[in-house]
């Protein structure tokens, strides 16, 4: 079925890149938008844009009838969700198709299973993925969990069953510390959440945060598109992403996206999504899967030469992926920061005027961002005003070029973490892609020691 | 602030009032504001600079919003009645229904005089029928929207005066 | 020898271009610039700034002594000349080369011989590139004028030897026009320039604009990187270039491509350098060569992957060129827009403030401009403010990309002519690529006539 | 402050009262202010710089323009003297030599009178010494220039009043 008219249920950035996408596809698009997003530049590119709500999200961007209605009163045909808000809802998704609306999204089914932690896990076992290894379950014993320890390898932690924010979590490092930490943590455990049940896992001390792009056609056909490193976090939050990932070689890539493709074969997985794992010591753990588009899904871009964003959209109306696995050849290196509207110092958000917005230019600069001089950046949203993605032959070359781009970007008027990146583009380790999960939470102490 | 007579010894200015204009000024968005009291005068005058106000514009050519209601011009956002004090807003997105049912009467017309919690309209949004009710009693001034119309969140839909 | 420090000795776009090709090469810059530009986007970036002189360009960017003195004091290694001003300079190139300054530009003898007219074709047909055929010289008698005419077939084109400016010159169709035709442009040119000698070539009624890009080492490797279409012009100037062409088949490209490079080889030509071709019924002809960069070298380089800039410093500093010709591969399409400060339908320069420059951004989407809100263009130079450069995996998908691209361009105080390029790209021809060299002035004149 | 009488002796005007308008003038973001009473009027004025002059202001983590010229920032040019009206300024990019020949005294120094055409310094470029000469007779008030330093076109050298 043809998709002739999308409804872009988003804001920001990810909003003007579904737009471009469409229009680049001869779709119309619809933009829906809170009052606080009338001046934004998709709204004002879309073909149609409908105000959906006030300010806060919860009754705008996440206003399901409202949301609806108006892709009924505009005639859309399908709706695209991007990320954040409603895309991994599956009863949106859901209430999309029983509306006779196409949803540019995974099967509600397969964005319920892989939004449920315990069920994600069990799925991907069985689908064949690495899980970090561990229980299964409650340890009951200390010969358990000696037995247990054993077969995975020292150090092991220990969670509480019904747990969460760290308490009752031990990490033991040999094997004669294990009965006394494991005390320790029922006693926190039943102190805490009334419940001493724990269970162990093997302990991943500095691991990489390592990504597939995976594509499915639902029916059977799926496609691995290499990774990504999206190591450098900040609270959990990506701060700059590469691909390929450095530490990850061309036969790892092969084997690994080979199991994510046929698992995602196997689960007749449609669309887009992204499987996480953390990366240790030359091994993947599964951790979770993301049932959407990724903000940092155009590093990919840039090395594979394909629109992910068309792939969705060419999928959702039904078509098979555009191209075979064999087909698909990873050229070069990219790398995207994620530029915010914050203190590059203690991260205080900084909405507000923008009164000039210069974005870099050049070869193999991309800049995603719907900000323009005389944008006034909304205070409700997340801060995030600007994708810089950096295209290079090599992981070198592509830095250097980041490099003068991020000299080149001047946005006045708020704080942005542009300055924070043209730090961290000069740090050796960085440059020597030897990081972790840990490594930019460190790296930003000391910065501020030293600053 | 000292209000003083003209006299020998020089301009009585009232800096408190001119204080107080150029926030006014400034607040009101205007550029200029002049007063003028017998031989007293006072102007004070703000260029209103490009970049404060958004002053983005598409380009002639970027594709002219078509717009996503056929609704007569009176009726899209911001136009008419979405200043007015007595504006009723639409609280959601969906389809106007000026009558209980298909040829019946209209619930008001202008003119009508109408209770704080009378119902003005129905907007219709995913098969619900929503009554859209008077927040205040008055009188109705001009009802905004056609029957069968889609209307935006926040669209002004019947001024009640 | 390693360049260090590249005295750039140009403005806009082009400056700006070496300026980022330097700092992602690790190599300062200094900026030279007029009184006018002091504000420009290039010379805010550079290490280093010098101002040359005063407004016009024979007292600034013309000026040899001051810009062989900036390069001195500012302690410069290199010079690179951008296109125009000086670029095709041979005197500049070799005063530049006496003051121990590397010349990022070809050898000066080549410089010469390609900027006169007859020592260029001369040189052309030794080295085996096809030349318009004529009579070579002065044709004495109307049987000899027969003679070649029926040798290069009709239509033929009689020149006066002394002529210029369209006076003198005869379109011959056929053969029984030939004797009175001869006849009349030699009294006309005898009128005209006092001397009654004419010449016969081949007449190109309706031919296309196909320039090859080539790059040598200087001693004897050379390759070429595809042609570019350059047929859109306006009183020629070049309007919107493509590569690859629309009608150059891969055979075509791969026999002509080896012969310009076989001539850049024996002629053992160093640094860039675009061979331009009249091309009608599946025939070549030398029209002259280009011995800098062009302003169209980036679909090149969109197409190629290669950085044109990047290799011409590369060859200046003495290294070999980057990669073989086996090693270069064509892949999909690219098409530059230039955007001139100009009345879109009168092509009145429109200098002056500019109020917001919103630059298209998103996936393969490039733009080459020192523009931002706020710049005030000069009205003493060129009128391009803008490159917009965009790729695509077809022509079809480039063009779709290239539409929405212009969608989203502001430029905001003064008129610009990409209202132009947005009808432009709507053309049925144009998708079709379907245009000649006059195409593009017919087109305008019958816009204009149902405007 | 002066509180004078209106009379035979002059203007009477209040320099505090124009100071304040003009600090308040600032504070506000306006761009005039006029005041008058009777015979009296103060106009404040402020030329609001925002898009009429160019706001552009590289990040400020743009790397910082290395000037140039290791040259004290008194021969910056833009600086001190550029809009002296007896400014002499330099027609070439070179380097400056206050004297003949090293060692020997320099052509002019502060207090100096000269007379139209007098030599005031040499700037060599490309190993050409062009004499700089006085443009006007005068009394040089101050050499903006050391011995050895590049200069760029339009640079003050030196002031002649």
């Amino acid at each position: 079925m043809t998709i002739k008219k999308v409804l872009i249920a988003n804001r920001g950035e990810i909003a003007l890149r579904i737009h471009r996408a469409c229009h680049e596809m001869g779709i119309k698009t619809v933009a829906v938008h809170s009052t606080a997003d009338t001046d934004a530049m998709h709204v004002r590119l879309a073909d149609e844009a409908v105000c959906i709500g006030p300010p806060p999200a919860a009754d705008s961007y996440l206003n399901i009838p409202n949301i609806i209605s108006a892709a009924e009163i505009a005639h859309a045909d399908a709706i695209h969700p991007g990320y954040g808000f409603l895309s991994e809802n599956a009863r949106f998704a859901e209430i999309v198709e029983l509306h006779n609306i196409i949803w540019i999204g995974p099967k509600p089914e397969h964005i319920r299973i892989m939004g449920d932690k315990v069920e994600a896990k069990r799925t991907a076992a069985r689908l064949g993925l690495p899980l970090v290894p561990g229980s299964d379950g409650p340890v009951e014993s200390i010969a358990e969990a000696k037995a247990i320890a054993a077969e995975t390898g020292y150090p092991v932690i220990i969670k509480a069953a019904s747990g969460g924010g760290g308490r009752g979590m031990k990490v033991v490092q040999t094997e004669d510390q294990l009965e006394v930490l494991m005390m320790q943590a029922g006693s926190e455990a039943k102190a805490a959440f009334g419940d001493a049940t724990v269970y162990i896992e093997k302990y991943l001390g500095n691991p990489r945060h390592i990504e597939f792009q995976v594509f499915g056609d639902g029916q059977g056909q799926a496609i691995h598109l290499g990774e990504r490193d999206c190591s450098l976090q900040r609270r959990h939050q990506k701060v700059l992403e590469e691909a390929p990932s450095p530490v990850i070689t061309p036969e790892e890539r092969d084997r690994m996206g080979g199991i994510v493709a046929k698992a995602m074969s196997d689960m007749e997985y449609r669309g887009a999504g992204t499987i996480e794992f953390l990366y240790e010591n030359d091994e993947f753990y599964f951790i979770e899967m993301n049932t959407r588009l990724q903000v940092e899904h155009p590093v990919t871009e840039m090395i594979t030469g394909m629109d992910l964003v068309r792939e969705q959209i060419r999928i959702a109306s039904g078509e098979t992926l555009s191209c075979r696995q064999d087909q698909i050849e990873l050229r070069g290196h990219a790398i995207e920061c994620r530029i915010n509207a914050e203190d590059p110092q203690t991260f205080a958000p900084s909405p507000g005027l923008v009164k000039n917005f210069v974005a870099p230019g050049g070869m193999h600069v991309r800049v995603d961002s719907g900000l323009y001089g005389g944008y006034r950046i909304p205070p409700y949203y997340d801060s995030m005003i600007a994708k810089l993605i950096v295209y290079g032959t090599t992981r070198e070359r592509c830095i250097m070029r980041l490099k003068r781009a991020l000299e080149e970007f001047v946005v006045e008027g708020v704080k942005t973490t542009i300055p924070l990146h043209q730090k961290l583009v000069k740090d050796p380790e960085f440059l020597a892609g030897d990081y972790t999960i840990k490594w930019l939470e460190n790296w930003l102490a000391q910065t501020d020691e030293q600053g | 602030m000292a209000d003083t007579t003209r006299g020998a010894e020089g301009m009585k200015v009232d800096p408190g009032l001119v204080r107080q204009l150029a926030e006014l000024l400034t607040d009101s968005d205007l550029s200029e504001i002049e007063v003028q009291d017998g031989a007293r005068r006072i102007v004070v005058k703000r260029t209103v600079a490009a970049p404060a106000a958004p002053v983005y514009a598409p380009a002639p050519q970027a594709p002219a919003h078509a717009p996503a209601f056929p609704a007569p011009a009176s009726a899209a956002p911001g136009d008419v009645g979405a200043n007015h004090p007595g504006a009723v807003k639409s609280p959601m997105v969906g389809t106007v229904y000026l009558s209980a049912e298909p040829g019946a009467k209209h619930f008001v017309g202008p003119g009508d005089k109408v209770s704080q919690g009378d119902t003005l309209l129905i907007i219709e949004a995913m098969k619900v029928m929503n009554p859209i009710t008077a927040p205040r009693s008055g009188t109705v001034a001009q009802v905004l929207v056609d029957n069968g119309q889609p209307v935006e969140y926040d669209q002004p839909l019947v001024i009640v005066e």
